[in-house]
């Protein structure tokens, strides 16, 4: 798809909550939400992020855009470290990137009607007049779908994937080059999700539009992006372009994660990695490769080493001993 | 009869008393809470045009020749108290006093509960920490006690005892606005406004103002019915308003000399007193039930 | 140990005839189930699909009587030759846990936060084996090693605020399988778990039901579920069954055009990626439903008598039955 | 959980200071002098300031403040104005009967409340749930005192069952703690019941009915034991503000407490005695919300403090 200069470059980015304990609250520890991941991302293009609950796909999301602070690390967008603006900068900057909700209920204002919800952006921005501001808010709802008679209604009249429109919609409304989508169709029902997977295609296309897809569901990661990430644990395991990482994975958890999902075909036979035991406790990680817990390949240098982040085919990057 | 042009005229005041009806339906304790409210505080503000006598004013025909109060007659509707008094008149007029100190002491109330609340909220951190240890302070200081020996030592005037009240009765509404405001600020539609680049202080004012408008409300109806039973306290203690301005707490204290054989002083002024205090409690609820559903639940 | 001997009989576990299920909101009923009929054969698995809405979770509820008032159910459910609507609360009580268990969506929710897990486990064998404490207990934790769990001599002791997710269905699973049912319910056993669990929880469910010959009716929206672990398959979709038939048919030919539409609707984990193909539209709410067939607003093949009638459901082929007029007469 | 205990004790005791520094304030620094209260009025004002300078209120505030407090910490609470004789003793003869009928008070409230907020959380909506409720409602509206007395008139003096009021055993405690039962009650029954009715929705009331368990085991073994929790948290709170607001209780029913030595003194302006008085109380506040939030980790299985 899109070749072109990187859009955004992220290098290092770690995210450490503190725990804090005992009768002064000192740390005493941290979960390791995030644990240095680097990407870069061109214009056009679109990052899956999958891994299960608790692998830090989310809080990496909202690190690049700072709505959480990073620990460490670079997040470089258009040549300008996002890391080091100041607050009010950083308001600025948000007309570039923007982010999309899990839950279409809880992230739309209720007393808010949708032209309200919709021109928010702008007054916050100071864009344009009244009457233009509503005049976008129209062009917007017909561009995901929605009636612009609509406008005045308030989101409880709306159905789930109808709210997730109207979310999309106010994440274009400052015609943004870069949208973090997190878990955006993971609360819809399947004859709904395809529609809005549909809708966010066809909104890159038109505006050129990159994107970073975190999501847990791999049919969907897959559909939709140009290369994925798998994570586990706040660390990257493996990353590759889609295609190639469903054709050979090579890190044994991207393998037991693939062959874990059900597929809707009674003659889909295949060999089953069941992994054993839970995930471990990001504030507690095991020590060496964070897999080793559960690897069904694990070895002695598993436990001790962590394993270095290395490209073992062209555009393809495991961190695993195995390679 | 035309029946069609009925039905078109008709339709929309059916309508209306339609949805009234579904809301009476609905939340029978508002409409009733404010109707009681509504016909005490008229009583309250009529009372130099509606009461048959003067509140202060004493009438030898009151008593008997014994000295013994004379009973609810076409005169003195309610009675009269053991000074001769009339007890209809001392009810309308003790419920002016009732009243504005509840009022106004709630005004104190929240004045001083919604802005700690706001700043702990708000602003977190060692202001927090500071804000809510100077509330749990408030909050266990013995109400009563403390007020009582504040309004002995500066005067019992009005303005005292609302002012007492109204300092050391905030910390409740101070705790639910911190709480409130905490809670608000973590919903995910405040992370939207904070990733369209919204500042905090547009965050505060479109946000979390609104959304700890509904919880202050209800707790502050409640609070009128709390104080005017802590004013009337003060007062059945003798602390409180001073004879021979009435009063219902003062009357309960004075028709306590003649309740084994003149009961009615005690009785009208506490049927008043409790009446009152209902209907702010009927309110109270009846809000929560619509403004703070939540919390509804909670408490 | 009569249960082994009845199994092996032709006659249905479970019959549901003629289910009906309303609610009442704001002093009105409505619709959720609307005449649904299905069974289930001694060991096997139906799965119940469709999407939020569709009435699928209500079903199972019913089937276990633990739907509150004011909600009126009538049809049929017989349970072993035995109508379960016509049972007396205390007649309930003995199939509840005893002969039907259930596993709900949510095992972060669904077990009590202040009592042991030996205990939740236990309370089961106790009320329906009527065994001591120490007894209850034993089995607990016999029963904790046959699903799964790891330690189960201190998990026992332990609260279920102190297990993952996973743990926590599997001791879900661990109550309802207590006193061997012959029908386990799984209402979205595995939608809050991550694909990982759920590949465990899924081969756990299987291969207990295998062991005891235990029928499962699965109430799921996941496809996927479905094709990897039922033999049957019953589509939901506004309160009425729309199609069913083995996995084979249903997966490999499915009639009906909302089926269809589900399957084309997933992306695929295998093959070209391509643009997805939609149903169109929304779910119709309980308040306004469509008269005739309910999927003809969203139908793309809707024909005038779709609109007007509503179709009964046709025989495709043996067991294969589809609601749509496009099947109307077979194939 | 060590630690965490630790925490709250240092911010009770912050607390703490925090109101005795409110309270001497505002009880010490006022337009009265207590010297010419001392002296009465006809005395020389040699005489007055003599007693100024021994009682030390001619020194700066602060330095009274912290001779007050040293003193507090040897367990002296200063002299009464009046009576000349130790606070200290003064409130420790009053201290058992005020906790007698503090004690009497929150039973009765527990007894009434508990079994009401069952009753009304299982039948809610009904018609006999809102007549109760109703009548909890009036019930938070009564004056204590009134109601005191409307129960004194009828049961002490029409029908002469109960003592007239006066401190002693039991007998004398039953109608105070009913008095104030009534009015307190409310508040345990309607907790209980909103807390039953949000319980009785959870996931786990589901599986336990899934179990096959009766309505009756439901309700007491799952809803019930959860329930609860919130109940406990306020029970203990309630029982330091009601050793607060005794006041009103122990004067209509002439019982010879804490209550009745404080509003004594007020009328006295005894300073110290009143001091004395709304710091214990106070103290007792501050410790049984202390207690509550402890004893909160054993019945929760949740909590954890860290």
């Amino acid at each position: 798809m899109a070749q072109g200069t990187p859009l955004l470059e992220v290098q290092g980015l770690k995210k450490y909550f503190p725990i804090k304990r005992g009768v002064f609250r000192h740390t005493v520890g941290h979960v390791r939400a995030v644990d240095g991941v680097d990407f870069t991302l061109r214009a056009g293009e679109t990052l899956g992020v999958v891994g299960e609950s608790g692998c830090g796909k989310s809080t990496m999301g909202r690190s690049v855009l700072r709505l959480i602070e990073p620990s460490a690390g670079n997040v470089i967008f258009e040549g300008k470290d996002v890391t080091k603006l100041s607050k009010s900068q950083m308001r600025a900057m948000r007309r570039e990137m923007q982010l999309v909700f899990q839950d279409p209920y809880a992230s739309l204002n209720p007393r808010n009607t949708i032209a309200q919800t919709l021109m928010e952006p702008m007054q916050i921005h100071n864009i344009g007049t009244r009457s233009s501001q509503m005049e976008r808010v129209r062009s917007l709802l017909d561009r995901v779908g929605l009636d612009p008679e609509y406008a005045n209604r308030y989101p409880h009249e709306f159905s789930g994937g109808q709210r997730q429109r109207i979310g999309i919609a106010r994440a274009l409304t400052l015609n943004p080059k870069l949208i973090i989508l997190d878990e955006p169709v993971a609360a819809l029902d399947v004859s709904v999700q395809s529609q809005v997977l549909n809708l966010l295609d066809d909104l890159q296309e038109d505006f050129n539009l990159t994107y970073i897809f975190v999501a847990h569901d791999l049919s969907v990661v897959r559909h939709i992006s140009d290369r994925i990430m798998v994570m586990y644990l706040g660390n990257m395991a493996e990353s590759a372009d889609s295609d190639e990482l469903f054709i050979d994975p090579l890190h044994p958890y991207t393998q037991a994660l693939l062959s874990a999902v059900p597929i809707p075909d009674p003659d889909a036979k295949r060999e089953r990695i069941i992994l054993q035991g839970d995930l471990p406790s990001p504030a507690n990680p095991p020590s060496g490769c964070p897999f080793h817990t559960r690897c069904p390949m694990a070895m002695d240098v598993c436990k001790r080493e962590k394993p270095v982040w290395k490209e073992v085919k062209p555009n393809h990057q495991v961190a695993c001993h195995l390679y | 009869m035309s029946t069609n042009v009925g039905a078109v005229v008709q339709a929309p005041t059916k309508a209306r008393t339609g949805k009234f009806k579904k809301s009476l339906k609905r939340y029978p304790l508002v409409y009733l809470g404010a109707l009681i409210i509504v016909i005490m505080a008229l009583l309250a503000i009529l009372a130099p045009w509606i009461s048959p006598h003067s509140p202060i004013a004493t009438f030898n025909n009151a008593l008997s020749e014994q000295g013994i109060p004379v009973g609810p007659s076409r005169e003195f509707l309610l009675g009269a108290d053991g000074n001769g008094r009339d007890v209809l008149s001392r009810v309308l007029w003790g419920g002016r006093i009732s009243l504005l100190i509840g009022l106004l002491s709630m005004i104190i109330n929240l004045v001083v509960g919604t802005v700690l609340g706001l700043i702990a909220g708000v602003f977190g951190g060692w202001v927090d920490a500071l804000v809510m240890r100077i509330t749990d302070t408030v909050l266990a200081f013995p109400f009563l006690l403390f007020a009582l020996a504040l309004v002995a030592i500066l005067g019992s005037s009005l303005w005292n005892i609302l002012l007492t009240i109204g300092i050391l009765g905030w910390g409740v509404m101070a705790r639910v606005v911190r709480g409130q405001v905490l809670q608000v600020r973590e919903l995910e539609y405040v992370q939207a406004a904070r990733a369209l680049g919204a500042t905090e202080w547009r965050i505060m004012f479109r946000i979390v103002l609104p959304n700890v408008f509904g919880p202050v409300i209800v707790l502050s109806t409640l609070q009128v019915g709390a104080n005017i039973l802590a004013a009337a306290g003060l007062s059945y203690l003798g602390m409180g308003i001073q004879p021979p301005t009435p009063d219902w707490g003062g009357m309960i204290q004075d028709g306590l000399t003649t309740y084994t054989y003149a009961p009615w002083e005690m009785y009208s002024a506490g049927i008043a007193l409790v009446i009152t205090v209902v209907g702010f409690n009927m309110l109270g609820d009846g809000l929560r039930d619509i403004l703070d559903p939540q919390s509804a639940t909670r408490q | 140990m009569s249960k082994v001997l009845e199994s092996t009989d032709l006659q249905n576990v479970l019959e549901v005839k003629d289910l009906q299920i309303e609610f009442k909101v704001d002093e009105q009923y409505y619709k959720a189930v609307h005449g649904v009929n299905f069974h289930i054969a001694p060991g096997e698995t139906l799965g119940l699909v469709g999407e939020s809405g569709c009435g699928k979770s209500v079903t199972s509820m019913s089937i276990m009587r633990l739907l509150k008032d004011p909600t009126k159910v009538s049809g049929q459910i017989i349970y072993q030759g035995r109508d379960l609507l016509k049972l007396t609360e205390n007649q309930m009580r003995q199939v509840r846990g005893n002969e039907i268990g259930m596993i709900f969506q949510e095992p972060m929710t669904s077990l009590n936060p202040v009592h042991k897990i030996g205990r939740q486990i236990g309370e089961t064998l106790l009320l329906h084996r009527g065994m001591s404490a120490s007894r209850a207990r034993k089995e607990s934790i016999e029963m904790l090693k046959r699903v799964g769990i790891p330690r189960a001599e201190q998990i026992v002791d332990e609260y279920p605020h102190q297990l993952s997710g996973g743990m926590r269905q599997r001791v879900m699973i661990a109550i309802a399988m207590a006193c061997n049912p012959s029908l386990l319910i799984a209402d979205e056993p595995t939608t809050a778990l991550d694909v990982t669990i759920q590949a465990q929880i899924l081969e756990l469910m299987k291969q207990l039901a295998k062991e005891n010959g235990t029928s499962i009716l699965l109430i799921t929206h996941d496809l996927g579920v479905v094709a990897e672990t039922c033999d049957r398959v019953a589509v939901m979709y506004a309160g009425r069954i729309v199609e069913e038939g083995s996995v084979r048919k249903i997966f490999k030919n499915p009639q009906h055009p909302y089926t269809r539409g589900l399957l084309n609707s997933i992306p695929k984990l295998t093959g070209e990626r391509k643009r997805l193909e939609p149903i169109e539209g929304n779910v119709p709410s309980l308040r306004n439903m469509p008269d005739g067939c309910r999927f003809a607003p969203r139908c793309p093949f809707a024909m005038d008598k779709c609109v007007a009638h509503n179709p009964e459901l046709f025989e495709v082929e043996d067991g294969h039955r589809s609601r749509c007029f496009l099947q109307e007469g077979g194939q | 959980m060590g630690a965490y205990i630790i925490r709250r004790i240092g911010q009770a005791i912050i607390v703490l200071i925090g109101i005795s520094i409110i309270a001497f304030l505002l009880l010490y620094a006022v337009p009265a002098d207590p010297a010419r209260i001392i002296a009465g009025p006809h005395a020389t004002p040699d005489v007055v300031n003599q007693i100024r300078i021994n009682l030390g209120l001619n020194l700066p505030i602060w330095e009274q403040y912290l001779k007050y407090m040293g003193n507090l910490l040897h367990g002296n609470l200063g002299t009464s104005y009046i009576f000349h004789t130790s606070v200290m003793s003064q409130i420790s003869s009053r201290m058992g009967p005020t906790a007698e009928l503090a004690l009497g008070c929150w039973i009765m409230e527990l007894i009434i409340g508990i079994p009401l907020g069952i009753y009304t959380a299982r039948h809610a909506n009904k018609v006999r749930d809102v007549v109760i409720s109703a009548l909890a409602l009036i019930g938070i509206s009564l004056p204590v005192y009134w109601l005191g007395l409307l129960l004194l008139f009828a049961f002490g003096f029409k029908i002469q069952i109960f003592p007239l009021g006066g401190t002693g055993g039991i007998y004398y405690l039953i109608l105070p703690s009913i008095t104030y039962g009534i009015t307190g009650a409310a508040y345990y029954m309607r907790l209980l019941k909103s807390t039953m009715l949000d319980v009785m929705n959870q996931d786990y009331v589901r599986t336990a009915r899934a179990k096959g368990a009766s309505e009756r085991r439901v309700i007491y073994r799952h809803v019930l034991r959860n329930a609860l929790i919130p109940v406990i948290t306020f029970a203990g709170i309630d029982i330091g503000t009601l050793l607060a607001g005794v006041v009103l209780i122990e004067e209509t029913f002439n019982w010879n407490g804490m209550g009745m030595l404080a509003y004594q003194a007020i009328g006295n302006q005894d300073i110290p005695v009143i001091m004395g008085t709304v710091l214990l109380l106070a103290v007792f506040v501050v410790l049984f919300n202390l207690i509550v939030d402890i004893v909160y980790g054993f019945v929760d299985p949740r909590i954890r403090y860290d």
